[in-house]
């Protein structure tokens, strides 16, 4: 027995801002649903299951918001799961409802992810007090900041490698209108003295904080095979967890990483990633993290993905595998929506539906999430063709 | 047990006083609960919902025509609450309801003012109470009383 | 650049307000504040490791698979999913296995003056970092390997907690090696 | 026009068009499980609960994690108090080297459907799955009222039992039940608990006249109407095929499990019923005249009551063996400990079909059905 074919048969996003101050919750969801659905021409009911992601429910106070967005989200008398790992979230939602249509539980399944960001504040919803532990770490940027320093030192990498990224992720966000910051004026000397947050991130390297949502409509072969619109074929699915703090843990190349990818490009029969992939969407919340996963994911040897930054390999302008043309996290930042938006910009790109930062004629792609301490762990490639 | 053996216990208060935009259909709602106005909104077979959504609670498809409902109606089922919830608008207490507005075919929850259990009953006729200072929230309707006409009968 | 059509029309944009109340400044956001209290008790284990402070000893965790030692505790060994019940006595010296000077003010510490380095200290005998503030010197000077030793509080400061260390200063003795510092120092040969 | 009716009747022709797609299914079964539930946990943590479960169920079946093929868990942050609160708990599966892992913010019931869906590709023969919670580390009726409409319902802070009151009114002043009624489910959860060492409200000797006598708590409700919280775990290993064969004399065969959601507004619903149970339970292939055993999870006796009404449980059908959600109800893990309490019957020998059943969301929002078999 094998898995069911399964494409992509619509993507639909929201704009990301700071705030969306114009709608609720279920009207930010149903924004990114609604249009999803009409790129794959389907209606509501057409639609089997559902399944939700999205990070801590701290963040709009809502406990497991499934239940009050099952009416918006078309679920009623159906199924509805509601996924959360961390901040690869997104990816693994899209990965669970993937799993409904390979399994053959399922011929369509709307997937979503979200977050509205601005009904809180990150910062609180990250760090709740805890009793009895010495609270030293300001956010996200102090616990990655230290595996940085340490991937600088490892690899010796040119200090500025951070803001090349920073920059290019910018400039590709200006070809992409649902992009949060479009930063127009924008120049590189501005990126590189941008005010140290966490040594050596520099604010312009870190990601902004947004509401918005992802989603996805998921069909089987035959749904596929008779969409209006082009579609997506899933080549490979795959996710990975390790522990965090443990003797020898190797936190800037954690083997869930390699051993994810390693299982993703073995079942899209991909030997040579960095030849045989076309576009590459990874989850860059602070902008070394380009240089360091591609290394770990196999598009550069070990201490040689800076170079691909360096010589604009990544860069959507004539690069030979442009990463993240969507701006990537870097330039939006929904948290439960930010996996599912990489792994939805690598379908649109082998649907040639990307718009502005489509890159021409592109084949297959890979999306890319990771969250935790960098040990939750979700990639799908996708392609033009069937597998 | 002596002070050394006694576990060492801390309170963690998770605080937050969430904002949420409303979107425009709760938006109206809230803006005509602060005008002492109840408003509902109409689905395609012509039934009325109240509080309205932004969509039909059955088939998702959008809903978009708001119409006025009556501060009248009746209790649909009922418990009583004793003491409210620390944070719950009310001090005292109450019945809690659902309530069938007259000209709405769903019922809402929320308080019934009344001083003891006995004097709540199924079926039993309420009106709307409001709040003197009225911001737009729930919590501006202070709660449904008997229904006066009910009363003098 | 075309910009997306981002009206969402067929979802909310029809939507007709009541004449009667067309007129007004609608409302835009409802404040509903959540206020939740938890009574947190940390298990046995890290009770232990708590009082244990208070005589300025510092409790780790070691592994029954082997042998390795968790600070602070946490019951269980991460890569083998067992209990770990025997405690041992840490060193309260140890090197920087890795740091980050940050800039920003954190929630609710007030005392700390920006930019601060916070480090992931391996204590002698453990084989994890555990979080702590370096100080005592230039923050530049601060790097991955450097040896470092507690200053604690004063003795009718010491409480049950891990704030009775202040912070983290260098002995001046030689480095640790860059290849041989943090988890770089765990033999995998164990594993 | 009734609109209740109506969307009933919409929910279930929706069902009912589904069901006519028949699908053959890999035979997967529960083959190994442990739980523990408890009023107030105090000697571990939920880490060194979980570690302990895991690795017992694990062991009484020989496979190390290596051998598993994919994990799966279900917890809250909101019950505990934490965002990301299931990230610490990774620590007592043992995940390293790495492991094929996926979260729930649900009951471990849909973390097991999730495996059993994952089991279906066919890539995997193993899975798996644990949840559990820790209620007593605060205030459940507060967190509960977190999950309703956030615009018009939680800031009003309905607590969950006032709601599942509510519910129960309609029940009795409709004639579909009496106090009477609702006092023999009470009863029956407290002498079935008894033999049960994970349930915490149990006895042997209660009366129906004590029960009736109890005073009105959360009117028209009595203490022992609604269900007594406690902290708790569960952990379950499923198996596909030969492979559950190898590892279980007789395992607990899925023969069917499914999942449905109601809408969320209580004044949509008829909350005298729950489509969403029905549904599930139709599409799990029920086949009530041969259930052995059901284990429902309700917050209350009325839901019970609404849920063996739903199910079309008969008097052949032993209910709650184990006591039920009333004896000992743990939040995020009550749904998956249903599911170990039929598979356990059924691997010993002593039952041959049962109906598990878990629920999520205010009065029977959200429910799954699974059913299994001996043969």
């Amino acid at each position: 027995m094998s898995a069911e074919l399964t494409a992509v048969l619509g993507v639909g996003q929201t704009k990301y801002s700071s705030t969306r101050g114009d709608v609720s919750i279920a009207g930010l969801c149903r924004e990114a649903a609604y249009r999803a659905l009409e790129d794959a021409c389907l209606d509501w009911k057409e639609i089997d299951a559902v399944v939700i992601g999205k990070a801590p429910d701290f963040f709009e106070g809502v406990m497991m918001p499934e239940l009050y967005l099952a009416e918006a989200l078309g679920a009623v008398g159906k199924p509805i799961l509601r996924v959360h790992t961390a901040g690869s979230v997104g990816g693994s939602t899209a990965l669970v409802a993937a799993s409904l249509i390979q399994s053959r539980v399922h011929e369509k399944v709307l997937t979503i992810g979200f977050e509205k960001q601005s009904e809180s504040n990150a910062t609180w919803a990250l760090s709740l007090p805890q009793p009895f532990s010495v609270s030293i770490n300001a956010g996200a940027g102090g616990y990655f900041s230290p595996i940085i320093r340490q991937y600088m030192s490892r690899s010796g990498a040119p200090e500025l490698i951070g803001c090349m990224v920073a920059f290019k992720d910018r400039q590709h966000a200006l070809k992409n209108p649902y992009a949060h910051l479009h930063q127009n004026d924008l120049t590189f000397e501005e990126v590189v003295e941008s005010p140290m947050l966490w040594d050596p991130i520099r604010y312009s390297e870190t990601c902004p904080s947004s509401d918005g949502a992802c989603a996805m409509v998921l069909g089987n072969e035959v749904s596929g095979d008779r969409a209006d619109n082009p579609v997506a074929w899933i080549h490979g699915t795959a996710m990975r967890s390790e522990s965090n703090n443990f003797p020898g843990r190797d936190e800037v190349n954690p083997l869930a990483s390699r051993q994810c990818a390693a299982d993703v490009f073995k079942q899209a029969g991909i030997t040579n990633p960095l030849k045989e992939i076309d576009v590459v969407e990874i989850y860059v919340p602070f902008s070394w993290y380009e240089p360091m996963w591609l290394e770990s994911l196999g598009f550069a040897e070990l201490d040689h993905g800076w170079r691909l930054v360096e010589d604009g390999t990544t860069s959507l302008s004539g690069g030979e595998l442009p990463v993240n043309c969507s701006g990537g996290v870097l330039s939006s930042n929904p948290i439960g929506a930010s996996g599912m938006i990489r792994f939805a910009e690598a379908a649109l790109q082998v649907r040639g539906m990307a718009g502005d930062h489509q890159v021409e004629g592109a084949k297959k792609s890979f999306g890319h999430a990771y969250g935790g301490g960098a040990q939750y762990f979700a990639m799908w490639i996708v392609g033009s063709e069937k597998p | 047990m002596s002070e050394l053996e006694k576990p060492l216990r801390a309170e963690l208060t998770v605080e937050y006083p969430f904002t949420r935009t409303t979107g425009k259909v709760i938006g109206a709602f809230m803006t005509g609960l602060r005008e002492k106005r109840l408003f509902g909104i109409k689905r395609s077979d012509g039934s009325i919902l109240v509080p309205p959504l932004e969509y039909d609670p059955v088939s998702s498809e959008p809903l978009t025509e708001m119409v006025e409902v009556s501060q009248n109606g009746i209790v649909e089922t009922w418990t009583w609450i004793d003491p409210p919830r620390p944070q719950s608008p009310w001090d005292t207490p109450h019945a809690l309801a659902l309530i069938r507005l007259d000209g709405s075919d769903t019922s809402m929850l929320h308080a019934v003012l009344v001083d003891s259990p006995s004097d709540m009953r199924t079926g039993m006729r309420v009106t709307a109470n409001w709040k003197e200072e009225r911001i737009g929230h729930i919590a501006d309707l202070e709660g449904f009383v008997k229904e006066t006409k009910e009363a003098d009968s | 650049m075309t910009e997306a059509d981002f009206s969402p029309a067929a979802l909310s944009e029809e939507v007709e307000i009541p004449e009667s109340i067309s007129g007004l400044e609608p409302v835009r956001s409802v404040r509903t504040p959540i206020r939740l209290v938890y009574d947190f008790v940390p298990s046995p284990s890290v009770q232990e490791y708590l009082r244990s402070y208070s005589e300025r000893k510092i409790l780790g965790h070691r592994s029954p698979v082997d042998g390795a030692v968790f600070v602070p505790p946490r019951g269980v060994d991460p890569r083998h999913g067992v209990l770990i019940e025997e405690s041992v006595e840490l060193s309260d010296r140890g090197h920087v296995g890795n740091f980050c000077v940050t800039h920003l003010p954190i929630p609710g510490r007030d005392d700390l003056d920006t930019p601060y380095v916070s480090a992931w200290i391996h204590l002698d005998g453990a084989n994890v970092g555990f979080l702590g503030l370096v100080a005592g010197c230039d923050n530049d000077e601060v790097h991955i390997g450097m040896r470092v030793q507690a200053v604690w509080k004063e003795q009718e400061e010491l409480g049950n907690t891990a704030e009775n260390i202040l912070y983290w200063k260098p002995t001046g003795e030689p480095s640790v090696p860059i290849e041989k510092a943090g988890n770089r120092a765990w033999d995998r040969t164990n594993e | 026009m009734n609109l209740q009716f109506l969307s009933k009747k919409l929910v279930i022709a929706h069902g009912i068009e589904q069901m006519n797609k028949t699908n053959s299914f890999r035979d997967v079964a529960v083959v190994s499980v442990a739980s523990h539930q408890t009023k107030i946990l105090s000697e571990v943590n939920e880490v060194q609960l979980m570690a302990n479960l895991i690795s017992k169920c694990r062991n009484s079946i020989g496979v190390t994690q290596e051998e598993i093929g994919f994990t799966c868990s279900g917890s809250s942050d909101f019950l505990a108090g934490q965002a990301f609160s299931f990230v610490h708990t990774l620590d007592s599966v043992g995940a390293f080297p790495p492991i094929s892992e996926s979260h729930v913010e649900m009951d471990g019931a849909f973390a097991l459907y999730e495996a059993w869906v994952k089991l279906q590709i066919g890539e995997v023969d193993t899975a798996l799955v644990y949840s559990y919670g820790k209620p007593s580390a605060g205030s459940i009726i507060d967190v509960l009222a977190t999950q309703l409409d956030p615009y018009y319902v939680a800031p009003l802070w309905p607590d969950c039992f006032s709601l599942a009151a509510l519910q129960a009114r309609l029940l009795l002043e409709k004639g579909l039940t009496t106090f009477e009624r609702m006092s023999e489910i009470a009863m029956r959860s407290q002498n079935n608990g008894f033999d049960n060492p994970n349930a915490v409200r149990t006895s042997k000797d209660i009366s129906l006249e004590n029960l009736m006598n109890e005073p009105v708590i959360v009117d028209p409700l009595r203490t022992s109407d609604i269900s007594e919280i406690a902290d708790g775990g569960c952990a379950v290993i499923l198996a596909a095929e030969d492979k559950a064969k190898s590892l279980c004399e007789r395992p607990a065969w899925i023969k069917g499990i499914d999942h449905r959601i109601d809408s969320h507004s209580l004044g949509v619903r008829d909350l005298t019923g729950s489509p969403s149970a029905f549904l599930a339970a139709e599409k799990a292939g029920r086949n009530s005249d041969r259930l052995d055993l059901a284990e429902i999870h309700g917050m209350t006796s009325a839901q019970e009551l609404i849920l063996e009404k739903e199910f079309s449980l008969s008097e052949k059908t032993h209910i709650n063996l184990s006591g039920g959600a009333l004896a000992a109800d743990t939040m995020m893990a009550s749904g998956l400990i249903r599911i170990a309490e039929v598979a356990s019957r059924i691997m010993s020998g002593q039952m041959d079909r049962g109906l598990a059943h878990a629920t999520s969301g205010p009065c029977l929002q959200q429910n799954l059905v699974c059913i299994l078999e001996g043969k």
